[in-house]
């Protein structure tokens, strides 16, 4: 630990506290440290063979041109026999789809290089997409490579044909039929697939006694819910957040994993000083107990555990009403009571005041953990305020949604008639119910005594091993359907590829039970939007929406919703707050920002993500307030047994500071025990503590210490700033006053080199990052992932401090550790004009470019000194210690970008502002014969990712560029500018727009 | 004759002792090459040599699996290697710098030690060229530091310090060898001249060139050497001064610092005259040579060790004076952190080995007593180690982003190369001392009171001071 | 080594008698350094020459699996080119063509021929002819033939007189070096965008260097010589 | 020819003898003479009459070669055949350039001294008349010689041999070439 003390530096205006531990000083950090190969993960990379060797000194004889002496080895090139349509080798082509996420659609549009989908970008025409995407959507291609799939088809653990699949389904199928479909059941997921609907409904004519059950472990149905409550009707809100002058988000991290988090995300921002406007014309409040990036980027934050957030929005709206705000009458009564509270008086009244002051253009948003109750009556204030047609809106909510929440179609009924064994056949789509379920359901023992058990998945995973038939799913990019997004708007999903084993998508496997044909799932969705839009000029319609992916003009129009003031109360009945203590924690269960509810537990980009707030990698957590952690006598990386009913779940702790005192949050995914050579064993599962009857979260949860620890790996050790100025920020009323506040902090002397520097003519590339909306959501670190063909390493790799993501999110605190405040700072190579990495090389690897001015690493000329990383202040440079592409499957490569190379071992590799995607838009301008390439043509895959639009690029030499405008701004700097190193990337200083009555 | 016996008594201890001529001299050097050799020798020759095939071992590991197999990481690009790689050419820098430097003062006190100095020069060079050549990722094509045209058209940047060590340490190197080899030639005359057998005669004779003493010979011979000392005393300042480069020219707090050349170049010539002392009192006890390598030879190094081990004390005091005095946030920070920090041990070994322990040489019964001086010798190699590792791991493991400090620690792999490393040292030492005439016999002959052809003058006293 | 005790005082010392070197070893010290020189030379042009792509990669002729013939097609007949290759203005790859192309003609002309049996076969069974890379730039450089050819790279450039050979031969080392040659000075290499590039015998009208400055103006072009250019 | 003489060999046994021996040769008009001696005895390069040594004239040349082609070698590659910006400095940066210059002006200047000292000894010379003198090996242990060479004009047999005598010279030997 260094011993500087806060009191010591004057440098900035929060005083910045200290990492919380130093994982290098733990005992078994050294010990790990000592074994060479330390145990942990080491399904990543298996040591160099002789053959790879070999292959590299190969390699290097031909970089060096000495192949000579013997004659090169003989290659061949297999042209197409016959050439495939729009397919021009070397050229990448571009498609629209959709990916369905936990049943919602997000616009994407795919590129695809000779056929193999590589890269996954957001559709701009999608609403919910508008050209970015989330981590989630842009990892989701990497699934599709996933060696681990399933690949044929299992009957009773023996591999089989398709074909035999078939057979054995359609006698089954037509068994069914003789009784109706009586003991048949379906298990599906969320879906809001139009085909699907369709089908299912013919299902319901052919096999009428057949009943279909929905099972998400995470999801909308207590917005539904809530929405029965306050409507009567089955509606989902969705909300324009660019129309609202003040946010209040309850326990809701909507730009992180709640539905709509890249529009949400989007939406604020525009508020955010980031196009317009440069200073914040919104307030965003957030009531959390764990620390969401949400609550990060909030103005006012209020630590209230998820139990307590009901008693909060009760308060706030008795607030409200005394304060003049008109409700039905029976929620006015419902809500007497609660004008006492135990909350932060002066924040619920200043918040209250501003919401009416703000009518209108104001949100109440509710997190999906929250029980129905609480979002009815944020439906209510919201109708009240007269928010609801303007910054909120109500979509009908798809019958998939609606089946969650309704005991019947969910996952109980099912479970109740598995015990009475009224099942003889059971179908399940998708989802992975045998391993997500609630753990009192014991799903898993039930489905295996189902007589007849079908299993649509991609793995053989939990559930697939439970049952009896197991068909290999279709990756989305695989296959034919349609989805539609939150507000209903409809897309086509269309295949980029031939599916890669002979797998199955789930309407093809449904339609043998409609009408047993296999058909194609390209005729079942062509057919339906065929019976959708009628036959009119329906092939120029169809053309269309497949090459928009977005169906327009059928996208339902908005609900008109009248509030039940009756139910609403009724739903507010008196109800005690639990007291939380010790002996009483609150047990939250969180959807993961990485593996999200455990689908993705085999994506090495997303397993080796670093967590947006906790940087912890390759794991899950018990994440507790500093403060609990203190009390409970534990720190990082000691293993607890958490008690909760009569269940118990051992795993380490991650104190956190920020969070709600007494809460425990465990991240839902981890710990899967059959997911494949990446996910298989990571974390802990949490889902064996999970509830039916209270599945986000409770009280009643015990914590005692087993003495054990568990190494966690985090990808940023030091968590504390030391009073640099490196994330410089500033209130809005602060910037009022000083605008060059951001320049004064890394103020420095007139800066002079001691030679005449290059003079750099033409187009020069640079970049900013608007500190003010970077949510730190990690989604472009995977994009550049997927893009530049970034190596996963692995957990020991990760502890060793050997990751190699090219952009590094740093994560600070501020503040002290219970009311902790954190930014976020997006750290890539800053392409500086004076770098420092370039004379301290030997042979000259790093050079910088004369059209461009950047600083090329030429991979193939480095010999390895790392003397560059060693010279870089910014730390951005990745070594490559070991040759990590080396055992690659066939299946892995595929996913590979053509455009750029493949890093051997033992060469430096790190940000190149994309060049591949520079030096495309390049040829484009020669071949086009264009004097420049205009602004806004290149999109580096960061930037491009990017929900918020945090990250802009051009050319800084054009002083009408997009970048250079910001540049131009005064909250603009550069990072260690007094080294002289001149970075072509520059910061937005970041402003909050603090309420002056809390101020 | 009054003033005869008071310039006599003004006179130091002469520089060999006892009643020598020119033949007990020979006799007393050559014994130790021709004497059969002692089972010892064989022991540790054993010994040596195991390690130098385990390091030979690690190399080969390190190259057929990839640099991670040494602890390294992302900010700590560097670690054991380059501190090794600057552990060795400091120890280096003796065997030059006695020969050259003392010889251009005349200081003719340094016959008897400089041949066994120059030799350890050049092992240790051998030694630490090991590490940058290894620790680079492709050594395969670590020849492109090289200036060979080729294909690519590309050439090295001579703008970096690591081009700049490889200039200095081969040219270091290949000029010592030569300063050596040159001293050697009259020398291997003396073994050819006895030897018995006709292969020894054969072998000894090649290297000897045919050399016959004679005086038109020594004419040239003496302006060569004196030439050579003259070239190789910028040259032994230089080549610590560029590797200090290595880390002056970096922007890195704690390694951008103006003061490392002369701080390098004195902690150099500390180590090494340390590493000098340790050989030579083992040798003196093993093969008898208390009359040549007398204690004022033993004192003399002592005295050198305590100047510079106090100058590198100071170099140490000012940085941090200059770290305070700079205002500069960051190298404050470095500073404070190396005293304080995780690395603290590392740092605190290194300033008692250093500076404190040294300074028990003020005392002149310590000074001269030979078990005090061996322990003190190894001691502060220790401590020059460290004072490398300091200033490597400590300045990258905390520099500008707190968000990427991390913290390193090697693997085994890079313990057992260093071992290694001084296996290969002490295996060369010993195949030297077994081979060839560790003390300058021509030399020694030369600073005896009877090789002086005019006795009448002073001229004697007056070259021994 | 010898192992022999040391002479005692005054005992006389047995050593070899006469001489220890014949006359002729004085020749030795002169003799080794000329031969040193000489090998040194030797070595230097071995290197320098032999392990350079002018020698290892210039002249690669492999045989190719089916006899094709480009005197016969590109040279006699006329064909132009992008008749085959036809991306090569598109796409960085030139472009091998597909079987497809060949069947175009060859399902009339010489429908039976013998040598054409596995252009026959890969088209019936469709599966690729497996053609012999001859031009092999390693994957780390990015080469891009539209760029080239689009700005007035004739393809005789850089393949040589492709049409006058029966099988085709590598002409040109196609190293690092030599592409920089053609990037630092392009004026000799260009021509204009009304004359086609794929024009094996094309002269410039006057001199080509002077007439080749005017299109570097005319078309502002000017290769990169950065690392970027081709690496990434 | 066995009769052919090289020269012939006195043996002296202090510094001082053979210092006065060099001299009186000298005096005596040779030139063509020799001393050979363990260690460099110190005035015996005067009383030879021996010219200044030559080897510093090679020893500027090898430093002036390193320096100028050394400062000429790092200008061309990275200004002329590859000019590379390389982290803002300027081509050529001729600071950064001094290391390396330095560095082979020693280096070649070294190789001056050394070797340009073994050429002008005309070494290595592994076979000469001079070795066949039966006690010739204790001129590299404690004793020292004159030789007289026959090609010195004032040479006769007879005559140097007493001439050595006459100057206190032992086991004198004439030396076949």
């Amino acid at each position: 630990m260094s011993p500087v003390n806060k009191s010591e530096h004057g440098l900035s205006r929060r005083n910045y506290w200290r990492s919380l531990e130093q994982l290098e000083n733990s005992p078994e950090f050294q010990r790990w440290a000592q074994a060479e190969f330390p145990e942990g993960l080491s399904e990543v990379i298996s040591p160099v063979t002789r053959r790879s060797f070999l292959s590299l000194m190969g390699a290097s004889m031909a970089l060096a041109g000495l192949s000579g002496c013997i004659r090169r080895p003989e290659e061949h090139i297999l042209p197409y026999s016959k050439a495939p349509e729009d397919i021009i080798p070397g050229i990448p082509n571009f498609y629209a789809t959709a990916y369905p996420h936990s049943g919602f659609g997000v616009g994407v549009v795919v590129e695809s290089h000779e056929g193999r989908p590589t890269k996954i970008e957001g559709n701009p025409q999608h609403p919910f997409s508008l050209g970015a995407t989330d981590v989630f959507t842009q990892a989701s291609v990497l699934n599709l490579y996933d060696p681990d799939r399933l690949t044929s088809y299992v009957s009773g653990g023996q591999a089989i044909t398709r074909s035999a699949f078939v057979d054995q389904l359609r006698s089954k199928v037509s068994e069914l039929k003789t009784r109706q479909g009586a003991g048949l059941r379906f298990l599906s997921g969320l879906s809001t697939s139009p085909t699907l609907e369709a089908l299912s409904a013919q299902l319901s004519q052919s096999l009428p006694q057949a009943v279909w059950h929905t099972y998400e472990p995470v999801s909308l149905e207590n917005a539904v819910a809530g929405g029965h409550l306050a409507f009567g009707q089955a509606v989902i809100p969705t909300y324009q957040l660019d129309k609202a002058d003040v946010i209040l988000a309850l326990d809701c991290d909507f730009m992180g994993t709640e539905p709509g988090s890249v529009l949400y995300g989007r939406q604020w921002s525009r508020r955010r000083g980031n196009d317009g406007a440069s200073t914040p014309t919104n307030r965003l409040y957030a009531v959390e107990g764990i620390f969401s990036i949400t609550g990060a980027m909030a103005d006012h934050r209020l630590r209230l555990p998820s139990s307590h957030v009901d008693g909060f929005i009760r308060a706030l709206g008795a607030q409200l009403s005394s304060q003049g705000l008109s409700l039905p009458s029976e929620l006015q009564m419902a809500l007497e009571p609660h004008r006492t509270h135990p909350f932060d008086a002066r924040w619920v009244s200043a918040l209250s005041a501003e919401l009416l002051a703000a009518r209108g253009k104001s949100v109440i948003m509710v997190g999906s953990a929250q029980p129905a109750s609480v979002h009815a009556l944020a439906h209510a204030l919201n109708a009240s305020l007269e928010n609801v047609g303007q910054s909120v809106q109500y979509s009908p909510a798809p019958i998939g949604v609606a089946s969650v929440a309704n005991p019947d179609t969910g996952l109980t009924g099912l479970v109740a008639a598995l015990r009475q064994n009224q099942v003889e056949t059971l179908v399940i789509l998708g989802g992975n119910p045998g391993y997500d379920a609630p753990a009192d359901l014991e799903l898993a023992t039930l489905i295996k005594n189902v007589p007849t058990s079908i299993r649509l998945g991609s793995h053989q995973d939990e559930t697939a091993l439970a049952c009896k038939l197991v068909v290999p799913q279709s990756h989305y990019l695989e296959m034919w359907s349609d989805v539609r997004a939150l507000d209903g708007t409809a897309s086509i999903v269309q295949p980029l590829i031939e599916p890669l084993y002979d797998s199955m998508s789930e309407l093809e496997l449904l339609s043998h039970f409609v009408d047993g044909a296999s058909n194609r799932g390209y005729e079942l969705v062509r057919a339906q939007w065929q019976t959708a839009l009628g036959t009119l000029d329906f092939e120029k319609r169809w053309r269309r929406m497949l090459h928009e992916g977005v169906i327009a003009d059928v996208a339902a129009p908005p609900v008109q919703v009248v509030l039940n003031g009756a139910s609403i109360g009724a739903g507010l009945a008196q109800k005690e707050m639990p007291q939380l203590s010790l002996q009483n924690l609150e047990l939250r269960f969180v959807t993961d920002a990485r593996v999200f509810d455990g689908r993705f537990a085999n994506n090495g980009w997303l397993q080796e993500l670093p967590d947006p707030m906790t940087k912890l990698t390759w794991d899950n957590a018990a994440l507790i307030s500093p403060r609990t952690a203190r009390e409970l006598a534990v720190k990082r990386g000691d293993m607890v047994s958490l008690k909760y009913r009569d269940r118990t779940l051992e795993m380490p702790v991650w104190p956190m500071p920020g969070m709600a005192d007494y809460v425990v949050a465990v991240s839902l995914g981890y710990g899967r025990t059959h997911s494949g050579r990446i996910g298989t064993g990571t974390g802990f599962n949490a889902y064996l503590l999970r509830d039916s009857s209270a599945p986000y979260f409770d009280a009643g949860l015990v914590s005692t210490r087993t003495g054990g620890t568990h190494l966690l790996a985090t990808s940023q050790e030091h968590g504390s700033m030391e009073n640099r100025p490196l994330v410089l920020e500033a209130t809005v009323d602060e910037y009022q006053k000083n605008p060059r506040f951001a320049q004064e902090a890394v103020e420095h002397p007139p800066l002079r080199s001691v030679f005449t520097e290059h003079e750099y003519v033409g187009q020069q590339w640079g970049m900013t990052i608007n500190l003010n909306v970077c949510t730190g959501c990690s989604t472009c670190v995977v994009a550049c992932q997927a893009e530049n063909n970034i190596p996963v390493v692995g957990k020991e790799r990760v502890l060793r401090g050997r990751e190699m993501h090219w952009i590094r999110i740093d994560r600070y605190f501020a503040g002290d550790e219970e009311t902790a405040e954190a930014v976020q700072q997006p750290m890539m190579c800053q392409q500086c004009q004076n770098a420092p990495c370039e004379p301290v090389c030997p042979v000259a690897a790093t050079v910088h470019s004369r059209d461009g001015g950047l600083n090329d690493m030429v991979y193939n000329r480095c010999i390895g000194t790392r003397y560059c990383s060693n010279n870089c202040p910014f730390k951005v440079r990745r070594f490559n210690f070991f040759n990590y592409h080396e055992d690659f499957t066939e299946i892995e490569k595929m996913q590979q970008n053509p455009d750029v190379t493949v890093r051997m071992r033992g060469v430096m590799e790190k940000c190149t502002y994309c060049l591949q995607r520079i030096n495309s838009a390049r040829r484009q301008m020669k071949l086009s014969g264009a004097a420049r390439i205009p602004d806004g043509t290149i999109t580096p895959a960061c930037a491009q990712a990017c929900p918020v639009d945090a990250i802009v690029f051009g050319d800084v030499n054009d002083p009408e560029s997009r970048v250079s405008r910001l540049k131009a701004r005064d909250m603009n700097y550069a990072l260690l500018a007094e080294l002289n190193v001149k970075p072509r990337t520059s910061y937005l200083a970041r402003l909050r727009n603090p309420n002056p009555e809390l101020g | 004759m009054s003033q005869e016996s008071a310039v006599s008594a003004l006179e130091p201890a002469p520089l060999v002792e006892g009643p020598q001529d020119f033949n007990t001299i020979t006799e007393k050097v050559c014994s130790i090459v021709e004497a059969p050799t002692p089972l010892a020798w064989y022991v540790f020759f054993a010994i040596a040599s195991g390690c130098a095939s385990m390091l030979l071992f690690m190399l080969g590991y390190l190259v057929w699996t990839g640099i991670g197999v040494w602890g390294l990481n992302n900010p700590i690009g560097w670690g054991w290697d380059i501190t090794n790689f600057v552990f060795w050419i400091g120890i280096g820098h003796a065997g030059t710098l006695i020969s050259a430097i003392l010889f251009l003062f005349r200081q003719k006190w340094r016959t008897s030690i400089n041949r066994a100095a120059e030799a350890m020069t050049l092992f240790a060079v051998a030694c630490a060229l090991i590490f940058p050549g290894f620790h680079v990722g492709r050594i395969w094509v670590a020849y492109w530091m090289a200036p060979i045209p080729n294909q690519m058209g590309m050439w090295p940047n001579f703008r970096s310090p690591l081009l700049w060590d490889v200039f200095a340490v081969s040219t270091y190197g290949t000029v010592s060898l030569l300063f050596w080899y040159v001293g050697l030639v009259p020398d291997v005359a003396t073994l050819r001249d006895r030897a018995t057998s006709r292969i020894r005669a054969m072998v000894y004779g090649a290297l000897a060139l045919g050399w016959r003493g004679s005086n038109r010979h020594w004419h040239n011979y003496e302006k060569a050497y004196m030439l050579l000392a003259g070239l190789s005393t910028p040259l032994v300042l230089s080549v610590h001064t560029i590797v200090s480069f290595d880390f002056a020219v970096s922007v890195i707090p704690g390694w951008h610092t103006t003061i490392f050349p002369p701080y390098f170049v004195a902690g150099a010539i500390f180590s090494g005259f340390a590493m000098v002392l340790t050989l030579l009192v083992l040798c003196r006890q093993f093969f008898g040579l208390k009359e040549l390598i007398t204690m004022r030879h033993l004192e003399n190094m002592n005295k050198i060790m305590l100047a510079t081990g106090s100058m590198v004390g100071y170099a140490y005091a000012m940085e941090f004076f200059i770290a305070w005095y700079s205002a500069n946030p960051y190298e404050k920070f470095v500073f404070i952190n190396r005293a304080f920090g995780d690395y603290s041990w590392a740092y605190w070994t290194m300033v008692t080995c250093n500076v404190i322990i040294p300074q028990l040489f003020w005392f002149r019964s310590l000074r001269t007593s030979i078990p005090v001086m061996f322990v003190i010798s190894i001691l502060i190699n220790v401590g020059m180690w460290f004072e490398r590792f300091v200033i490597i791991a400590t300045s990258l493991h905390r520099d500008f982003l707190p968000s990427s400090w991390a913290y390193y620690t090697p693997t085994w792999v890079e313990m057992c190369t260093f071992i290694g490393s001084f296996g290969l040292f002490f295996m060369l030492f010993l195949l030297f001392v077994r081979f060839l005439p560790m003390v300058a016999i021509a030399e020694v002959k030369g600073v005896l009171p009877t090789a002086n052809p005019h006795p009448d003058h002073r001229e004697l006293h007056a070259e021994a001071h | 080594m010898d192992n022999q005790r040391p002479p005692m005082e005054g005992e006389p010392r047995r050593r070899p008698t006469g001489y220890l070197f014949p006359a002729w070893t004085n020749k030795i010290a002169t003799a080794a350094l000329t031969g040193i020189l000489v090998m040194g030379g030797v070595v230097t042009f071995v290197v320098w020459y032999y392990f350079s792509p002018k020698h290892t990669d210039v002249g690669y002729q492999p045989v190719q699996p089916v006899p094709y013939s480009h005197k016969l097609h590109a040279g006699d007949l006329g064909i132009d080119c992008r008749y085959c290759h036809t991306n090569v203005e598109k796409s960085a790859h030139a472009t091998v063509p597909p079987t497809q192309t060949c069947m175009n003609c060859h399902v009339t002309i010489k429908k039976d021929s013998a040598a054409l049996l596995p252009v026959r076969e890969s088209f019936a069974k469709n599966i690729p002819v497996e053609w012999v890379k001859v031009h092999k730039i390693p994957d780390f450089a990015y080469f891009d033939h539209s760029r080239h050819v689009v700005r007035g790279v004739g393809c005789v450039e850089c393949h040589g007189r492709v049409d006058q050979m029966e099988v085709v031969r590598q002409v040109q080392p196609l190293s690092m070096s030599w592409c920089l040659d053609c990037h630092r000075d392009p004026a000799p290499h260009l021509r204009p965008k009304e004359e086609s590039v794929t024009q094996m015998d094309w002269k410039a009208p006057s001199d080509a260097a002077s007439f080749g400055q005017d299109l570097v103006q005319k078309y502002n072009i000017h290769p990169p010589t950065d690392c970027s250019g081709c690496h990434r | 020819m066995a009769d052919k003489i090289f020269g012939i060999l006195a043996e002296f046994k202090t510094p001082a003898s053979i210092l006065d021996a060099a001299g009186r040769a000298y005096a005596e008009g040779f030139r063509q003479f020799d001393c050979h001696t363990p260690f460099p005895v110190h005035g015996l390069d005067r009383a030879m009459g021996l010219a200044a040594s030559k080897v510093p004239w090679l020893v500027l040349g090898g430093g002036l070669t390193g320096g100028s082609c050394g400062l000429l070698l790092q200008w061309w590659t990275s200004a002329v055949s590859y000019p590379l910006i390389i982290g803002g400095k300027p081509l050529f940066s001729y600071q950064a350039f001094v290391p390396v210059t330095f560095e082979l002006t020693i280096l070649l200047a070294s190789f001056g001294a050394v070797f340009g000292m073994f050429a002008l000894n005309r070494l290595p010379m592994f076979y000469h008349p001079i070795f066949r003198a039966p006690t010739f090996h204790r001129a590299t242990d404690d004793r020292f010689f004159l030789s007289i060479e026959a090609k010195d004009p004032r040479f006769d047999v007879a005559r140097t041999r007493q001439f050595l005598e006459a100057i206190g010279g032992e086991n004198i030997t004439v030396l076949e070439a």
